[in-house]
Parts: C-alpha cells; structure tokens; sequence
C-alpha cells in the first residue's frame, strides 16, 4: 500500500514541478547506460559490473527485447575523473532514447553527477556508491541495491565488539570515499558501544606493499584489525602480510573481500579463520544466482563481489522499464515512479530488494562471513540491533 | 620587391575577435543537446588552461609539472569561498579574482624555492610538488576539514551575473567561453609585448637573454605565477561548472593531457594551442564508448605526433603560420646574392660629428684574477678603457680573453680584483645589472634567439630600457604605446645600419635561416640595441669572408666614430685590429703581456713570441 | 714511384645546415708525414678533422683512408680502421681513472697482450702519468689530461693520429715539452695530421703544412717554405694575402 | 622503548626490501639519462610488464598453483624471462619511439615516453583486463622456512630472495659497469658521448645496450615486487615508475651508485616516516626529502655538478 502511494507522489511531484514529461515511442529504440570507470584505477570492479550488466541484457534481448525492441546498453567511462563523470552523465541525459543507467559505482563521481541525472529525471541504480549523502540529497531518481554505508558501519562495530568481542581495534582504510566513510561509522559506532582503544590509519590502494603500516598495527597489538579496502586483491594482500608480519589480530574485511578467488585463494592460507561482512548472502549458496555465475564465469572469468549486485540492478531497471513501455510509449518518469514502486524482487542477491522513499536499499542488513578453508561460512546476520 | 610595412602587433585583429565572439553566440545553439553543450564548456576551460601552460612552457619554456596544482589551488579557493563547506558566501565575480590571486601567490612563492633549478631537475620538484598538493588535498579532513578529503567539496553557491542565473550548460558554455576569450587576449598581449619577447628570450637561450639586460631570474618567477594565476582563474570557472571538486580533478594525468593539447598545438603558438585544446577535448568524447581502446590510440597518436611533426600538429598549417616567400631566391630557387655593400644609406651627410678618443677613463679593471681548477684563466690583470676608445684585446686561443669578457658582464665572478665602470664598482653584478648600466656584448660563439625574427631579436633588447609591466602591457596603457612604438623604432634604426642584408624582408626572418655573417651582424645589433655606452665584441670578423670583413671593420669604426660607442674588441684578424684600434692589448695565459697602439705592439718581440710560438726549441727548456 | 697516400681528401664540401663551411678540400698525407693545418678561428680547421672523422658528412668529395672510401662511415668505424683524435680539449672522460681512460682508447683492439705493453710502452713516454694511474681524470692538471689525451689515442695503434690544438691552454714550458713530445712520436712511425695556433711552433716540427683561409685552402707547401712565405703571417692571422 | 626499536628494526627491513626495488628502477631511469639525458617516463610500464611475463611463467609451468619443476628452477625462469620481455620492449621503445627523436627537443622525446606509457598500460588493460593477476607462491617455499624470525623482528622467505636478488643484480651490474669493456664503454658514453665516439665505442649501440640492461632491470623488478607482493595489474608501473623516477633524482641522476643509494634511501625513508606520521603522508615526506635535497644540493646526492659553458 506504502509504495502504491509512493509511486503515486512521485509521479505527482514530477507534474507538480512542472517538468515537461515528454513520452517516447518505445519502437524508436530503448538505452540503457552503464556509467563507471571503465579505465584508470578501478578499471577491475567497474568492468565487472559492466560485464555483469551487459549479461543481464543480452538475457532480455535473447529473450526478444522488451515490447520486441533490442535494448542497447552504452558504457560511459568517465575514467575516475570526476570531470569526465560529468561528461559522461550529459551524454546519457541528452540521449533521448535513455531510459536508465547503472551506475555509478564510486562516490565521488556519483556525488558529482547526482544533480545533472536527477534534472533530468534519468533513473540511476549503483551498486557499490554508499555514501549516505547520496541518497539524502533529495533527488528521486537514485537507487542503490546496495546498503549505506552508516548502516554497516554501525553492524560491522556492534559485530566487532559482540561476536569477535574485540577490546583493542585498529583500523586501516583506503583513501577513497567509501572506505573513509566506512571506517568513520564504524569508529562512531565503536565509540558508541565503549571502545575507544581504536587506532586508525590509511593505506594507499594499489600499493601492494601495506607491510610498512602493517608494522605499525603489529606494535600496537589490537584484537582486530579492520582493513577497509575497496576490492578483494588489495586486502588478500593485507591479510597475507598481516600474517607474515606475525599480527595476531583477527583480520576483518570489507564487502570486497567476500571472493573466493582474489581474496582466499590469492591469500594462500593466510585468510584463514578471518571474517568479512556484505550486504547479501554468500552468492555461490543462492541457488538462484548459480545460472548468472555459470553464464559469467564462462564468458569474462572469475567474479567478485561486484557483479552481482549489477546483474541485479540492471534486472530490476529492466524490469522497471518493461513496465513503463508495456503501453507502448515510455517516459523517463515513468521509469522511476516503476523502480520507487518495486516491491521485493526476487533476483540473484538472496533477499528480496525494495526500495524506501529515499531510494536506498530497504531494511537492508549486514551478512557476516568466517573464512573456512575454501568457503565462506555464514556467522551473523545484523540488523542494527 | 614588397615592401616591409612597419605594423605593431598587440593583439589579434579586430576580426578574429568578431570571429570568436560570433562562435560564443553560435556555437551553443548550434549544439544538439546538452551533452554537447557541456563538451563545449569544458573544451572552454581547457582552452584556458592550455594558454596558461602556454605562457610558462610555450613562451618561457619552463617545464613545469605543478601546473595542474594551481588549477587544483583554484578551484578549491572557490570552493572554500563560495559553499556551505566554510559558511563563505562570496557572489562569483568577487570570488573569481581571489581564486586566481591565491594561485597565483602560491605559484609566485613555489617558484622562489625551484625557479632557479634548470630544465629537468625543475620539473622533479614541480613534480614533487604537484604530488604533495594532491596528498594534502586527500588527507587534510583531519584533525580539521579543511579539504573535504576524498569526499570532495559540492553543491556550490547558484552563479548569478547581471540578474541571470548561470545554470544550464548553455549559460554555463557562454560564461566560460568568454572567460577563456579573456585569457586568450591577455595571452596574446603579453606576447606582444616586452614581456613575453622577454620570456622567448629566456625559452631560447636563459645566458643570453640574461646577458642583455634580462632578470631571467625574476621573470621566470613571473611567467611561473603567471602561469599559476591562469590556472587558478580556470580551476574556479571549472569546480563552479563541475558544481564540486575532488582530489581526482586534479591527478597528473589531467597533467599530461594539457601538457599534449599545448605540445600538438606547437608551444608558444597560441591559435596551435586552441586548436590542441579543442581537438584533444573532443577526440576523447567520440572515443567514449571504447574504454581502453580509446587510451591506447590517444597513445598511439601522441609517439606518432611527436615523431613526424615535431612542432606541434597545428605549426605550419596555413593560417596558423605564415609561409614567407624568399624574395632573395630567383626564379630559379637559386639564392640571389646581396650586392649592398654599406652599412648605412646616408653616410655621406658631411655635418655629423664625429666622436674621438677622450682621456676620460670609463672602465677600470684592476687586479682581475679567475682560476678554473688548476688553471689561471685571468691572471692580475690590470687596465682601462677610455671614452670613445676603441681597445682590441688580442692573443692566441685560451689566452684568457673570453674569460675576460665574461668577468666584465657578470657572467663569471672573479676571484680577486675589481670591475669599475664610471664610479660603479660593477664586479659582483650579475650580468643583467651590467647590461643596463650600459655595458653590451656579443658572444664568440654566437648566441642568438635563433627561432625568432631578426627583428624580435633587436626588440628583445630594448627589455632593460623599457618599463611597461604586466597591467600596462595587458591593457595596452600610454606607457606600453609609446614604447612598443618605440622599440619598433629604435630596432629599425639599428638594423638599418647594416644596410640590405638585415633590413626589407629580413625582418621577419628567422634568425637561424641567416648566413652565419649576417647572424654575426644581428649579435652586434642585438647589442646595440641595448642602448649601451661600451660593447664588448667577441671575434665580430669571425667566420666573414675578406670582403665582409672589410665591411665590419668599416663598420665597428663607425660606431664609435659617428655613434660614440666605446668598444673594447676581442680579435684574431689583426688587419681589422690595425684599422681600427687606438690601443691593443696582448694577452697569454692569462696575462697582459704587452699594450700599446698597433705599430709598437706588432713589433714588440715578446708578441710575436706569444702570438706566433716560439721560434722551434730555441726556447729554454723549463719542465716541470 | 709515388707513395699511397694515408688519408686522402678530395675535393671535399661540407655545410653546417645551409652555410658552406669547407670548399674543394685537397689533402694528401703520406706515411710517416707530420702534418699541420693551419688557420684562423672559424677558418674550417675544426671542421675538416670533423670531416675526416665522420662527424660532418661532406656534402660532395671523398675522403680515402688507406685505399677505402669513408665518406659514409661512422665515426666508430673510422676510428678502428686507423684514425685516432686528440681531440680540443683534450675531453678526458673525468669520471674514470688514468687507466681506465688509457684501456678506452684501446678497447677495440683484438690484440689484449699487447695492449699491455703498449700502456706500459705509454707509461715510458708519459711517467708523470704513472703517477697518477689511480687518479680520476678530472682532477689531473691541463698537462696531465693533455699527455693522457695523447697516450689515449696512440693506444689504438692509429695509421694516422689527428691532434686538435694539442698547446691550447698549457702553459709555455708544457708547451714546449708537447711539441717535443709530438716530434718523437712522430719519428718513432707515426702519421700526424695536427691543427695548432702556434704556426711557428708547428711549421718548425711538421713536414709540410695546409692553411686554411674562410673555407678553402689557400697555401700548400713544405713547412720549411712557408714559415719563410711572406704573407703567411698575414695568411694565417685572417687577413688578406 | 624496546618496542619503538622492534618496530623501527622491522621498518628498516621493509624499507630495505622496498628500496632495493626502488633502487633496480632508479638504475633504469639514471642510466637512460645518462646516455640520453632524457627522463623516460614508459620505464614504469616495463617494470609492470616484468610482472606480468612473470605471471605468465608461473602460470604455464603449474598445473592447478603447484609447479611442474624445482621452484628454485622456475623463479629463476621467471626472473630471467621477465627481464628478457622487459629487455626486448625497451629496445623497442627505443627504436620506435626515441630514436626518431634524438635530435628533437626534450619536451617532444618526455612526450614521447608519455604517448608510450599511456599506450603500454591501456594496451595491457585491454588484452589482459583489469583484473589483478595472482601469483600462488606457496607451493614455491617450503613450509617450514616461509617465515624467519630474528628477535621480534619477522623477515619472509620472499623478502629474502628478493633482497638477495636486489643486491645480486646490483653487484652484477657495477661488476659489469667497472670491470667489462661493455660498462666502460656506457661510463665513457655517458660522460661525453663525442669523446667516446672518438674512442671508437658505436655509441649506438651503446644507448641500445643501455636501453637493454636498464629495462631489464626494471622488469626484475617487476617480477621481484609481484613475487613478495603476489600480485601484479596493469596499472602498477605509474606508482613504481614515480618511485624509481624519484630514486634516480635523490641519488644525482645519471649516477649508478647514486641510483642505488637514492633507492634504498627513499625505501628506508618512506618505512620510517610510517612509524612517525599517518601512513597518508608517507609520499609526502618522500617527495618532501627529494625538494629539500634538489632545493640544497641541485644535482643530487652524487650527481655531478656541471658548469655550464659559454
């Protein structure tokens, strides 16, 4: 009922402000957008929700389009230059036929563009920009399938404290604005619960050499070590140094560590009984997701914790769009007024996905993972309590 | 033959202007969409950004990498000043000026730590630099905000100029682009004038152009901050447009990217450089969709560019640069020989006067002494140049002379012993300061600006006895006007003294297609042009045929006889040396050996000994 | 019967971009001459060393060494095909030591025993130079880099030595001793072809003489001949004969 | 107390370890400046491309991460490939992309180094994504020596090799550049290259043999840092390269030795000022050291100074 009401303001307050709402013909063409750094620094995350992306439509498009028009589905690197962000979100308002877009997946680029999508009402859906302002900006059209970051700062402290019970925590983030906003919840969240024995320093992503600060923590001798990096590589590398080091904190990971591959296999044992957390469960334990990881692997190779959730969204953009055209003609608005209306969809993630009024992930929770021998082991699931 | 028209150039034509100023209007509404509209604004804040890298490595030649971090330093000003980050709320056109003074300051005190470091080992510190801004925009949230960190600064005060709100890209592409037909006039009239030939000087050769009355030092501070300002005023133009600003805004491969739309444009050429800028803005949108691809081929195209055209894409394609015919060829494309023969057209007017050796000491130089390691270069020397004296300097190869010669302009500090020109005590002058208290000279070696115009070369010269500073020569005051006019007038006039072979087309030459006499000639006009009292000539016969010899020797009495110079000359051509010296000097190792007029030194023994070697092993056998 | 020329040049032009510098260069030095060109500044003396090296490339002529045209050669090769420098200067790598300086210049040879005589041969010659074996060559004095500079190029056992102002920059008595020094090496077989300042100096050692005015040779005669010619001390001042 | 001097002890071994590869670049970077007096940006690339040409061995002789052959066979396969790739692209560049320009102004050759970094990198990032590439290392090293400890101080097996490896190349290459015709050939090169071809050295050839053992020091580089780090991507040359680049600058570029000392220097320099200063600032105290050194002493720690002629 909620959401039926919801999607009805929405619409109201598109004619309401006056925006000329022009419908499109469907058959003229439908694009979707896929907006990342495709190049530069986080090529290897952001290709992997572009490829996930790209699987999601081939699907549509094999199963005949939708109302029997093939979806294009255009990349747009804006190459981790904020700048270049801009240029690409022009490019994807002013293209008439654009319907939607994926992404984008880093912060700060979000942050750049949130204004120039949200004027033209061009529905984005990221899947890894968590950086609650995003979403607190009052613009309707951004949506993310993925959980803010305050929400997990404060399940990551409360798990540190209660299940690993930690009294001493060092944190080590990345300089980029997720992890520096992760860490900084977490440390609000900590203070919060009495710890206050917290050491917190950076690390510089692509380095590969975290040994030097590694050191530092080792003198410090916490009872978990948080390293809050953005992709699984960098902190398989954390892990692995940690324990060469001889640091005998418990290590903890971010969503990006939850990878089979790049993080308990590239670690080679040294991962061993550390912990990480996500916002869904284990993928490779969702039955519905083991078509998606078979199409994927097969055709661009290993996956990380990145594709899913853009296979995902892309899906439930897709979904939102079918709706608008199902009468033939479809319109920007429209799309979103569809996406603020989906209501639990089932996809590949493992929990149903809605959306609340502000466009973030509804009631979304925190999955706690142990590492065990080649698997991730489900420990906790934390919902704010 | 065409005749030369004297024009001064200070800015682009009226029509140009017209052009630009048309397309502004234009252009946005021809865009398609707001895509488009966009490309086009931030194509504007490159074309900036481009002619103040310009200015510094095009015009100054300057490798600096810290250019970026001014931009970087610009737009954060702005955003300091006009967000919610600080509470500051500065309306646009106050803030813009702030933002581009706090660039440039910072780029004036930047350069006073590295300016005088040289060509690579500038570009490391810069480079060093530009890093640590980038890591201090990252970290410096913490203890205090001062930088947003990774988070950036966002959501910008609404720009609002004369009532209407700057929002759209649209309004966003005329503000910009008139921002950057701004900085192409002032880019334009620095060029023109004593300011930025000031600058080639330097790009072309930093000793010479200090030699001829140059602070290189302080200038080169001034193209850096200059440089900076540019970069500071875009870095505000473009965060307002970005509507935020990041650390990544401003990474080296921003760097890079200005670097190769100033280099495919051809450094110091202005239109090149628009040009680079517009096409390396665009080139990058219509590769988008192509991810990697598009990196490989912008790579790709900067080796082949480098390779096959050197000076830059847009250097020699018409309109860009103009194609001189050589009026000295015939029909043929043989090279018509000049049969002008005299230096000055009007010689023959008999009521001149004529000037003549005074017992007036001007220059004294007392116990001069300069080792080099083991060797004395100068050895005790001790002697004065009269008014109106022409002295030669004589002696074998490695006698000192030049060594000499470079003592008296500075260039080398003595290690004992003093200058002394009229009452100034000018030992420890650097060699500007002795370029203008009056003291010229031309180098053995030649030391022209060789990929300018003859006539720049002379112009370049009259920098120590003009004034016109950056707001005069930006806004072309009275005071730039009358000057300009001037140097045009005095370069003329000295060129005309050597008659056909630097004047008509020649003007307009650059000074590297000259014959090597001719090249010869524009040092020494180079040198007068200073509007000096002595000259210091280095060899001026060398490399000149008997018949031009002849003509110079002519030629060096003339100047002191009509125009009153007083000339001390290093020479090898001792005919010339007998024509026209009232005294000669004869060095070896480093000593004065012997001084006295021409007839009593060629006969004295000890001379001939130095100059022609001893007579076989007659000499005393004294080893060491 | 005539003896073959060493080093020939034959109607040799060159440029420095579009200015001519040598115009129809003849030179013929025979084996065991001592040769000296002479000249004022900028009169093309320089270049022709630089011609005959490879570092200018004529622009029509030929250069012969021992039968073989070089005129397309790189300097390397000239180099180990007999040509030697002492080069203005004297250029002494300053960063190496007396010896590594002296094994350079003969690190193209194949005959490795030998050249350990020779440097030893060289240290004879030189024993000011055996004194400071160990020394870098930037600290030794203008006549140690000179005799260095000179023992550096007769190691690579040239067919003709080439000397570019061997007495700039020393001091008389070293000047003196240099040109003694240039006699014995050329008595002991060597040819030399030298360009000096010091006509006197030179002409008094040297077989025969060149001199070069503006570019062109403009006398050509046995050094006995022209230290007595009468324009020669105009000639070789620059000015005009 | 006793703990700050655990920690530094353990930061100076980091610092060696990452400065001894510091130090293999800045030799790269220093000997091309010498010869060439040109800075070439395209050297990182070939340190990333040793990296992945290491990989690649690694890859093609295991089978499921164990090796086929003794482990001490196949990391020095992959060392001695990786600098055989690395040795073969600098030629290349050099051939393509600089020797076109010898005479041309510097600015133009820096451009030119930069048009081919750009190009190396998105070339890998193309064919070979973007995707980190692991190296599985653990069944290289035996179980029981993976680690050492030496009071509270820890040293990996790896460290050790590739500190050994480090000074082993270093040796070899002042062995070669002091005792071997070749080095001196490249010493008289790169203190007057006129001089040198009056010596009758191919100066040539020379600046190709320069471009070879430069490069290949840079791609055992490469492969050194992905062994002790396990991971190599396309984009790992600009950070190295940066760090090289600075090296060969501290130390007086054009400098071996310089090289080597600015190297280990600015590796030791950035462990200790983690200790000091939030590990954020740990580029700025590097590149703080290289202004204050240039501001002080202009052409390095060991760099010759130069006068300039008129």
């Amino acid at each position: 009922m909620m959401k039926r009401v919801m999607a009805l303001l929405v619409s109201l307050f598109f004619l309401l402000s006056g925006q000329a709402v022009m419908a499109n013909d469907v058959s003229k063409g439908l694009h979707v957008g896929n907006a990342g750094s495709f190049t530069g620094d986080a090529a290897a995350p952001c290709m992997e929700i572009f490829n996930s992306s790209q699987l999601a439509v081939d699907e549509w498009n094999a199963r005949g389009g939708i109302q029997g028009v093939q979806i294009k589905h255009v990349m747009g690197d804006d190459a981790l230059d904020p700048a270049q962000g801009i240029n690409v979100a022009r490019k994807f308002t002013s293209d008439e036929l654009m319907y939607g877009v994926v992404g984008p997946p880093v912060s700060h680029i979000a942050q750049a563009s949130l204004k120039i999508y949200g004027q033209s009402n061009l529905a984005c859906i990221t899947t890894a920009a968590s950086k609650p302002e995003l979403t607190d900006s009052g613009y309707k059209h951004f949506f993310r399938v993925n959980a803010r970051n305050d929400a997990h700062g404060w399940n990551c402290a409360l798990f540190i404290k209660k299940n690993l019970k930690a009294k001493r925590v060092a944190i080590l983030n990345e300089k980029v604005a997720y992890c520096e906003n992760m860490a900084q919840q977490t440390i609000k969240g900590l203070k919060k619960l009495g710890i206050t024995d917290i050491m917190n320093d950076t690390i510089v992503a692509g380095s590969k050499d975290f040994s030097a600060v590694l050191t530092k923590v080792k003198a410090y001798k916490p009872d978990v070590l948080f390293f809050i990096a953005t992709t699984a590589p960098d902190q398989a590398i954390g892990v692995r140094q940690a324990k060469e080091l001889g640091i005998e904190a418990i290590f903890f990971g971010t969503e990006g560590a939850r990878d089979k591959n790049d993080f308990i296999a590239a670690s080679e044992g040294a991962a061993q009984g550390a912990y990480v957390y996500h916002f869904s469960p284990d993928i490779y334990s969702i039955p519905a997701a083991s078509a998606y990881i078979k199409s994927y692997e097969k055709k661009y190779g290993s996956l990380s914790g990145f594709g899913p959730p853009a296979y995902e969204a892309m899906n439930i953009l897709l979904t939102a769009i079918d709706l608008a055209a199902k009468d033939g003609n479809i319109s920007r608005p429209e799309v979103i007024s569809n996406l603020s209306a989906i209501a639990n969809y089932n996809g590949i993630l493992g929990f149903p996905v809605s959306f609340d009024e502000k466009g973030d992930l509804l009631g979304g929770a925190t999955y706690f993972f142990k590492v065990n021998g080649k698997e991730f082991e489900q420990v906790a699931v934390l919902t704010g309590k | 033959m065409k005749r030369f028209k004297p024009r001064i150039k200070i800015g682009p034509t009226s029509v140009t202007i017209l052009f630009f100023v048309l397309s502004l209007a234009v252009i946005p509404r021809l865009l398609p969409d707001n895509y488009w509209q966009s490309i086009f604004s931030i194509t504007g804040v490159y074309v900036m950004l481009a002619l103040g890298l310009n200015i510094v490595a095009g015009f100054t030649g300057l490798l600096d990498l810290s250019y970026i971090a001014f931009f970087g330093i610009g737009g954060y000003t702005f955003a300091f000043l006009c967000s919610d980050h600080f509470g500051i709320h500065l309306p646009f056109l106050l803030a813009l000026p702030i933002c581009a003074l706090t660039a440039m300051v910072s780029g004036f005190l930047l350069g006073l730590t590295s300016i005088r470091l040289k060509g690579d080992y500038l570009a490391i510190v810069t480079l060093a630099f530009a890093q640590i801004f980038k890591l201090l925009l990252l970290n410096l949230d913490a203890p205090i905000n001062i930088t947003g960190g990774v988070n950036g600064i966002y959501a910008f005060d609404q720009v609002t100029l004369l009532f209407i709100n700057i929002v759209t890209p649209e309004n966003y592409s005329v503000l910009i682009w008139t921002c950057a037909l701004l900085v192409f006039l002032v880019s334009f009239r620095l060029k023109a004038s004593r300011i930025g030939r000031g600058w080639n000087a330097i790009r072309e050769d930093e000793l010479a152009a200090n030699a001829i009355g140059i602070n290189t030092t302080r200038m080169k501070l001034y193209s850096f901050a200059t440089g900076a300002m540019i970069a500071g005023f875009s870095g505000a133009v473009f965060v307002s447009f970005q509507d935020s600003v990041f650390p990544n805004n401003f990474d080296f491969q921003q760097l890079v990217i200005v670097y190769c739309m100033v280099i495919i444009g051809g450094l110091g050429n202005i239109y090149g450089v628009i040009a680079g800028a517009v096409v390396l803005s665009i080139l990058p949108e219509i590769l988008r969709e192509y991810g990697g691809l598009r990196m490989m081929i912008y790579g790709v195209a900067l080796v082949s560019i480098m390779a096959l055209r050197p000076q830059g894409l847009f250097s020699a394609i018409p309109g860009f640069t103009k194609l001189v015919k050589r009026p000295d060829k015939d029909e043929t494309g043989e090279l018509r020989a000049s049969t002008d023969l005299y230096y000055s057209q009007d010689k023959d007017e008999t009521d001149v006067k004529r000037y003549t050796k005074q017992a007036i000491p001007l220059l004294e130089i007392q116990n001069l002494t300069l080792n080099f390691g083991g060797l004395t270069a100068v050895d005790k020397l001790d002697f004065c140049l009269h008014k109106n004296e022409i002295l030669s300097i004589i002696g074998p190869n490695g006698a000192g002379k030049s060594t000499l010669f470079n003592i008296i302009s500075g260039i080398y500090q003595s290690d004992q012993g003093k200058v002394i020109y009229k009452d100034l005590d000018i030992s420890a002058y650097k060699p500007h300061r002795v370029a203008k208290a009056g003291i010229a000279r031309t180098f053995q070696n030649l030391r022209l600006f060789n990929e300018l115009s003859v006539i720049d070369n002379i112009k370049i010269s009259r920098f120590c006895r003009t004034k016109a500073f950056f707001f005069s020569a930006i806004f072309n005051l009275n005071l730039n006007k009358t000057e300009e006019k001037e140097t045009h007038e005095t370069a003329k006039k000295i060129l005309k003294m050597f008659g056909r072979r630097l004047t008509g087309y020649r003007y307009d030459q650059k000074v590297s297609q000259l014959s090597y006499a001719n090249r010869r000639r524009v040092e020494i006009a180079r040198a007068m042009a200073t509007g000096p009292e002595i000259l210091l000539l280095d060899e001026p016969s060398a490399g000149m045929n008997p018949q031009e010899t002849g003509e110079i020797t002519e030629f060096i009495k003339e100047l002191r006889d009509r125009f009153g110079y007083t000339i001390l000359v290093i020479e090898h051509k001792l005919n010339l040396v007998k024509a026209v010296s009232d005294r000669v000097i004869v060095m070896d190792h480093g000593e004065k050996i012997c001084e006295g007029s021409y007839d009593d030194v060629a006969k004295n023994p000890m001379v001939i000994e130095a100059y022609l070697g001893k007579k076989g092993k007659s000499g005393n056998q004294t080893n060491s | 019967m005539e003896t073959k020329p060493i080093l020939e040049l034959k109607q040799v032009n060159a440029c420095y971009g579009k200015i001519q510098v040598l115009y129809n260069i003849n030179m013929r030095i025979l084996p065991g001459e001592l040769i000296c060109l002479l000249g004022g500044n900028a009169s093309g003396k320089s270049t022709t060393l630089k011609t005959i090296l490879g570092i200018v490339r004529p622009r029509d002529g030929r250069v012969i060494l021992n039968g073989e045209t070089i005129n397309k050669k790189p300097t390397n090769y000239i180099i180990r095909n007999g040509v030697s420098i002492v080069p203005e200067n004297r250029r002494i790598f300053p960063r190496m030591t007396v010896l590594e300086n002296l094994e350079i210049g003969a690190m193209h040879r194949k005959d490795k025993s030998q050249v350990k005589r020779d440097i030893e041969a060289m240290f004879e010659l030189f024993p000011r130079l055996k004194q400071r074996i160990g020394r870098q060559g930037m600290v030794l004095s203008g006549g140690e880099q000179q005799m260095l500079a000179m023992a550096r190029a007769l190691l690579s056992n040239p067919s003709v030595l080439l000397m570019d102002e061997p007495s700039m920059g020393l001091s008389p008595a070293l000047v003196d001793q240099q040109f003694e020094i240039i006699e014995n090496i050329n008595k002991k077989g060597t040819t030399i072809l030298m360009v000096e300042q010091n006509a006197t100096m030179a002409l008094s050692i040297a077989d025969r003489g060149y001199v070069l005015q503006t570019g062109e040779i403009v006398l050509d005669d046995t050094a006995e001949n022209l230290l007595h010619h009468s324009g020669m001390q105009t000639a070789y001042l620059g000015g005009e004969l | 107390m006793e703990d700050i001097f655990g920690q530094l002890s353990q930061q100076a071994i980091n610092g060696i370890t990452i400065g001894g590869v510091y130090a293999l670049i800045a030799i790269g970077y220093t000997m091309v400046y010498g010869v060439l007096s040109m800075l070439n940006f395209a050297h990182g690339e070939l340190y990333m491309i040793g990296g992945f040409t290491g990989w690649w061995v690694l890859q093609i002789f295991s089978i499921n991460h164990v090796p086929v052959m003794n482990a001490a066979l196949l990391i020095s396969l992959m060392i001695v490939l990786s600098m055989a790739v690395s040795a073969l692209l600098g030629l290349a560049i050099e051939r393509i992309a600089y020797r076109p320009l010898r005479k041309a102004p510097r600015m133009n050759l820096l451009l030119s180094s930069l048009g081919v970094s750009i190009f190396i990198q998105n070339f890998i990032l193309y064919f070979q994504g973007a995707k980190v590439k692991v190296f599985h290392i653990s069944h290289l090293i035996p179980e029981g020596i993976r680690t050492f400890h030496v009071g509270g101080v820890v040293i990996s097996f790896m460290r050790i090799i590739v500190i050994l490896a480090c000074f082993f190349l270093m040796v070899i290459l002042t062995l070669i550049i002091k005792k071997t015709n070749i080095g001196k050939s490249i010493r008289a090169t790169a203190q007057d290259i006129e001089a040198a071809a009056f010596m009758g050295i191919d100066t040539d050839k020379i600046i190709v043999i320069v471009f070879l053992i430069g490069s290949a020091l840079g791609g055992a580089a490469g492969i050194l840092v992905s062994l002790l780090f396990t991971q190599v991507d396309y984009y790992v040359g600009f950070q190295a390269g940066l760090k090289g680049f600075t090296a060969a600058v501290l130390g007086g570029i054009g400098s071996i030795p310089g090289a080597m000392a600015g190297g280990l220097l600015l590796g030791i320099c950035e462990a200790m000022a983690v200790t000091f200063f939030p590990s954020a600032y740990k580029d700025v105290v590097a590149f703080a050291i290289l202004i204050a050194v240039l501001i002080f002493r202009p052409q390095g720690l060991m760099g010759e100074r130069i006068r300039e002629k008129v």
